[in-house]
């Protein structure tokens, strides 16, 4: 189901505005409270505020304080509010404030959001889009840089997925809301400020699973989400200077994972990098690297690598750029996967 | 020590202070009759469901002895068509007065389905839930669904949601998150607490800091009652009144039944070895069907011959319910797979394969 | 409305439940010359830490003006020795009148260590907390573990737990399952409680449903407190009051102290998208530290030139913390690896080596 | 650092004796709870009734109510509690009752527990053994039957251990309650019943870390952990009928992974079958699979299988043995690799 980018601006005469991704999330759930009147937004200092990164700035004043307002600050109050509401039959779009303010939510989150379909046997449908502004990058005090994906990913009914600029956060947030199961939704805070172009006309649903191919290569493919995608980007600038064609995939779909495009990239390149936030040891990398491993046994060349975080608490400000996959390490592991020789 | 369910009682809730022909009108004989028959349906069936157990029909179960008046008073005092029940996994007697199969409800205990086997939607009755204190915010929010709704809709009165938790779930941060959110969201939620005086071995003294999950009420600005919870008449009147308030829109409610878990935690509990045949004969009082036999009798509603018909019946009842468990069949393992999502996915659609594969080998 | 810190107090604590020489005693005028002294020396370097934010020497800074009586007259209360404090991100004012180094304790807003450079140990000052309500019950187990230690030493008083926390961090259901630990362990705990009005853009009125934390402790059988939290003398006594009910093994304690968070949540928040100048004006009231010196003045212990003298120590002494703040260097990336465990393992190890190839090219 | 269960009987003259993993774990928190007078044990229903499960039984009424405690019924002021306690210098050895109601306490583990000594600069140290009894096959109610391992091993400044039987559940115990890091100790509780010989002598630390090998063999590697060990071993022994002799090895600890037994064991075999309950995506089998298939690129002769639970919530009673890994699934994962040519 792997698609390119080059997809999206094809297509002509379509209406192209740039936004940054904060006001494309901002656009999208403004578009889904005026479609929808059974959603409703509510979290910590949603409402009159707009969110501490003005997310949801201005919707209270056009929607009501009924369709979008603040709750006292308890994240697992607001899951369990969430699901309550879902079984009445309304569809919340709910906010954690950071990322690593979803724990205390975490048991409402596996044991309730991720089970209610499955218990009451797909009769309590449970459409909650949770956003969580997630990952690093942004000198922040601790727990406002966490990577919560893998965590995510091993719940059973739960969807999970991260845009990676403003364009795909305007669509899939669209498209998550829309859709009868729980989603989270991780937003790149790093990125919120990054004006891209964003295609407003309606994209059918192909574009809105999977995998896209971020830029085409042949030599290895760097396979990233969320932030990393630009960064894996940027190196890939750098690696074709030196004759280098890296594909970078964007995963975006964090579950399910896209299998196919995962295969279709790396038997094509025979060689893949897993880049990611999280720490090492069973982050999503893993998962990613046990897939590519399987599906592409005969065609690789080098076992794939993992540039990831370290296994080390997210760290203070100083030591961030240690901590997140720079250039430097994804080159190196770039070269590892390309020097690699069978002993 | 005195029986708890005579513990000194607390009563903050406004009187008259929301209309409600229903809960002032006093249960004519009729309905008298009515709660003792699904009384001695309960205890018929929560008997029998303990005989399952050893007999090996069912692998385990909860058993609510000594709870009936609680949970029938509880489950009469709800509106099946507007209010909603968020039970734990001891609510059989809320269940039944509920109307839910019950055959339905049992097939969890027969471990077939985690949730059971009844419709939720159909009943206004949650799945059964096994996390303490897991449902109680779910009640709220289902609560203030309500009080959306109504924005839009003509106020006449609102759904209720029916919290049902134990004195151990009140030591859990999601029950005071609940209390907060919905007196906050002024959400027409009563919290109902069987205050059984154990949770499993730990006796209220060393769970409830204060004693009485009633008195916190009014750290949330909540009115509460507590109220005898072996008396089937005071919790019906009680919770009656409760729903009445928060369906008038008057925010939530907090109803602490003190009553007593006559039985073991669960069929594989051994109460032996943390209290005494003689804590639980002073602790557990007189039994709540004792009671209000005594009761009917001094109203002379009802008589012996009465009594003697109403119980046979649940016996035939509680028996049918027996073949219907019995005849119960495991669910096919396809399900797994069928409920996780409304819309499955690649990746879980090819697993659902390799298990038809390997474990049906088609 | 009138300035939020003279809202009605409540007082369930027993006075002299417990006897306390040094809470006995009024301050003397040393005494409270010094409390001045703190106090000035908090505002000057609270006003100094939000510059050093707008000159890009610091990345981010929770300002606490508006709360210096509180956070002076609770850090003054207890005892470095025997007692531990559990901050949260705002409890610089504690921190100073504790007597942790505030560089050491700037360095977590200079982003070079999360939980701030000071010895948690040495100080009784536990290390920075971002998690709101996360520290409460860590306060809880530290008080218990006093009470263990007592059963072994002879009975010289109970060390004692100061938890800090907000009024939306009362929302949390950790700060419950604390209270009622707490209760039931009877641990020798004070939780703290700087009602400022507001977390970030909410108010205490849609957050803490009831009106008041002190109310809440009543439903866990505990007593409470709550008392002008601009006054700093009236928190100095409310505080050292509840130290010596707890210290004495009588049980935890509730201070809810009543003040107002005059400046932004954060540096990088801007209040006038959910309050007025005006609303700041009339729910802050007057400046604590203008209300303490009216009072000084009163008492005839101290004249305009002592205020001048101490305010322009302060200054110096502010620009002495920021050289310190400025010195302050970046630890080097290696720490990373270093303290996630006491025992590092080999996965860890192999990873610190790559960081080390790759990072330092060593 | 991979060693043979023979080393274990081979040492002649030591204090043998048979006991069920549930005695041999009362034993082991005995034994703690006389030498070290700071060590506690606290939890729901743990002092009088001696647990759910009997695992603590006798030992408030031998070491009194102040060192083994019933707490109220809240799981995260449990671990909150347990930190407050490590920081006055105990020694806490808390219990969830059950693996799902872990989740309540997620936010103080991650946030917390394992974040302290990082946060503190090595200052404020936790040595604290979670025990949780964990994974399925019981016919037990919902959230009774999970399975946290991958979750646990995510998270850095955390070890996680889990025993497959009586002898390594009273040494890993013993081990863990002496380690000055916290440790999360997942104890098998299908196998609580099954008896099996302890060697009470102590082994040198060696035989503590790292993983074993439960049974030699030289076709292929089972990999596996808990309550999956003793049911690897039951299909070697079938597959040894049809002369394929599957070596099975026991992991033991999941954070730390022991890389380099997993790499000697797959070296030798050139194929692997990782075996566990918890749900496939983001597993832990992913990280084993990620580091053989890294680690073992030039040897292995086929892909790494993943035999485990799905992506589905844990199902009821009825429904375990078909989401349990059984022995058909696993060998029918065995004859995938022994069967793989490349293409
Ligand atoms: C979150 C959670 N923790 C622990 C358990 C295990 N458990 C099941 S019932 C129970 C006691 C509950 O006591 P109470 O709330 O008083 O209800 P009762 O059993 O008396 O009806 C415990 C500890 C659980 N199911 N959920
Ligand atoms: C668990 C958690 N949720 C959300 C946040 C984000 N946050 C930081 S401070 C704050 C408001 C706290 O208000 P209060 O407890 O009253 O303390 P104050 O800021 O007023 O001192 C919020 C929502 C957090 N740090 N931790
Ligand atoms: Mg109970
Ligand atoms: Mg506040």
């Amino acid at each position: 189901m792997s698609d390119t980018l080059e997809f999206v601006t094809e297509a002509a005469t379509i209406p192209l505005v740039q936004l940054s991704m904060q006001q494309a999330i901002n656009r999208a759930l403004a578009e889904i409270l005026d479609a929808d009147d059974r959603a409703l937004v509510f979290g910590e200092d949603v409402g009159v505020l707009g969110g501490v990164f003005r997310v949801t700035d201005g919707l209270q004043q056009r929607f009501g304080a009924n369709r979008v307002f603040d709750t006292p600050l308890a994240e697992s109050g607001i899951l369990g509010t969430a699901i309550g509401l879902a079984m009445a039959g309304f569809h919340p779009i709910p906010e954690v404030q950071f990322d690593g303010f979803a724990y205390p939510a975490v048991n409402q989150i596996i044991t309730q959001l991720a089970r209610m379909n499955y218990r009451s046997r797909g009769r309590l449908p449970m459409p909650v889009t949770l956003r969580v502004p997630s990952f690093g990058g942004i000198r922040a005090p601790e727990h406002h840089g966490e990577s919560l994906e893998s965590l995510f990913a091993h719940v059973p009914g739960l969807k999970v997925v991260s845009p990676a600029n403003p364009q795909q956060a305007y669509h899939l947030l669209k498209h998550a809301a829309s859709m009868p199961d729980p989603v989270i939704f991780m937003e790149p805070k790093a990125r919120y400020w990054n004006k891209g172009e964003v295609n407003l006309a309606d994209n059918e649903g192909s574009f809105l699973e999977g995998s896209v191919i971020a830029r085409p290569g042949k030599h290895a493919t760097l396979i990233a989400w969320g932030a990393m995608v630009s960064r894996c980007l940027q190196v890939a600038e750098l690696a074709a200077e030196d004759g280098i064609e890296l594909e970078v995939l964007d995963l975006r779909w964090l579950k399910p994972i896209d299998e196919a495009g995962l295969a279709a990239s790396v038997s094509r390149t025979r060689r893949a990098i897993v880049v990611h936030e999280g720490p090492h040891t069973a982050g999503l990398g893993a998962e990613v690297a046990a897939l590519v491993s399987q599906s592409c046994f005969d065609s690789l060349r080098a076992p794939v690598e993992r540039v990831t975080g370290f296994d080390v608490p997210y760290p203070s400000g100083d030591l961030e750029d240690e901590y997140i996959p720079n250039i430097d390490r994804i080159l190196f592991g770039v070269q590892r996967v390309l020097e690699y020789r069978r002993g | 020590m005195a029986p708890r369910a005579l513990a000194a009682t607390l009563d903050t809730l406004p009187t008259g202070s929301a209309r409600h022909s229903s809960a002032d009108a006093a249960p004519d004989s009729a309905r008298l009759l009515d709660l003792y028959r699904m009384l001695s349906n309960v205890r018929q069936l929560d008997t029998s469901a303990v005989a399952w157990q050893r007999q090996g029909l069912i692998p385990g179960y909860a058993p609510m002895l000594g709870q009936e008046a609680a949970q029938v008073g509880a489950g009469a005092a709800v509106d099946k068509t507007s209010d909603f029940v968020f039970p734990t996994y001891r609510e059989m007697g809320v269940a039944y007065a509920f109307g839910v199969n019950m055959v339905e409800y049992m097939s969890t205990h027969k471990a077939i389905w985690h949730g059971g086997l009844y419709d939720p939607v159909e009943t206004h009755f949650a799945p059964f839930q096994a996390v303490v204190g897991g449902s109680v915010l779910h009640a709220v929010g289902w609560a203030h669904g309500q009080t959306l709704n109504a924005a839009s809709t003509a106020g006449a009165g609102l759904g209720v949601g029916l919290a049902f938790l134990g004195d151990g779930a009140s030591s859990q941060g999601d029950v005071h998150e609940a209390m907060n959110f919905a007196a906050i969201l002024k959400a027409p939620v009563v919290f109902f607490v069987q205050n059984n005086g154990w949770a499993i071995s730990v006796p209220t003294e060393q769970q409830v800091a204060g004693g009485s999950v009633a008195a916190r009420a009014a750290g949330y600005g909540m009115p509460a009652v507590r109220v005898d919870g072996n008396d089937v008449l005071a919790v019906l009147e009680a919770t009656k009144r409760a729903v009445a308030h928060a369906r008038a829109g008057l925010g939530p409610v907090v109803v602490e039944a003190m009553t007593y878990r006559r039985g073991p935690h669960s069929t594989s509990d051994d109460p032996g070895r943390y209290r005494t045949l003689d804590d639980e004969k002073i602790d557990g009082g007189e039994d709540p069907l004792t009671r209000f036999r005594s009761e009917l009798l001094a109203r002379g509603v009802a008589d012996a011959a009465f009594f003697a018909g109403v119980d046979a019946e649940a016996q035939r009842h509680a028996d049918d319910i027996r073949d219907g468990v019995v005849a119960l069949e495991s669910r096919p393992g396809s399900e797994m797979f069928d409920f996780v999502f409304q819309e499955s996915t690649p990746t879980l659609g090819a697993q659902a394969r390799q298990w038809r594969e390997e474990s049906e080998h088609v």
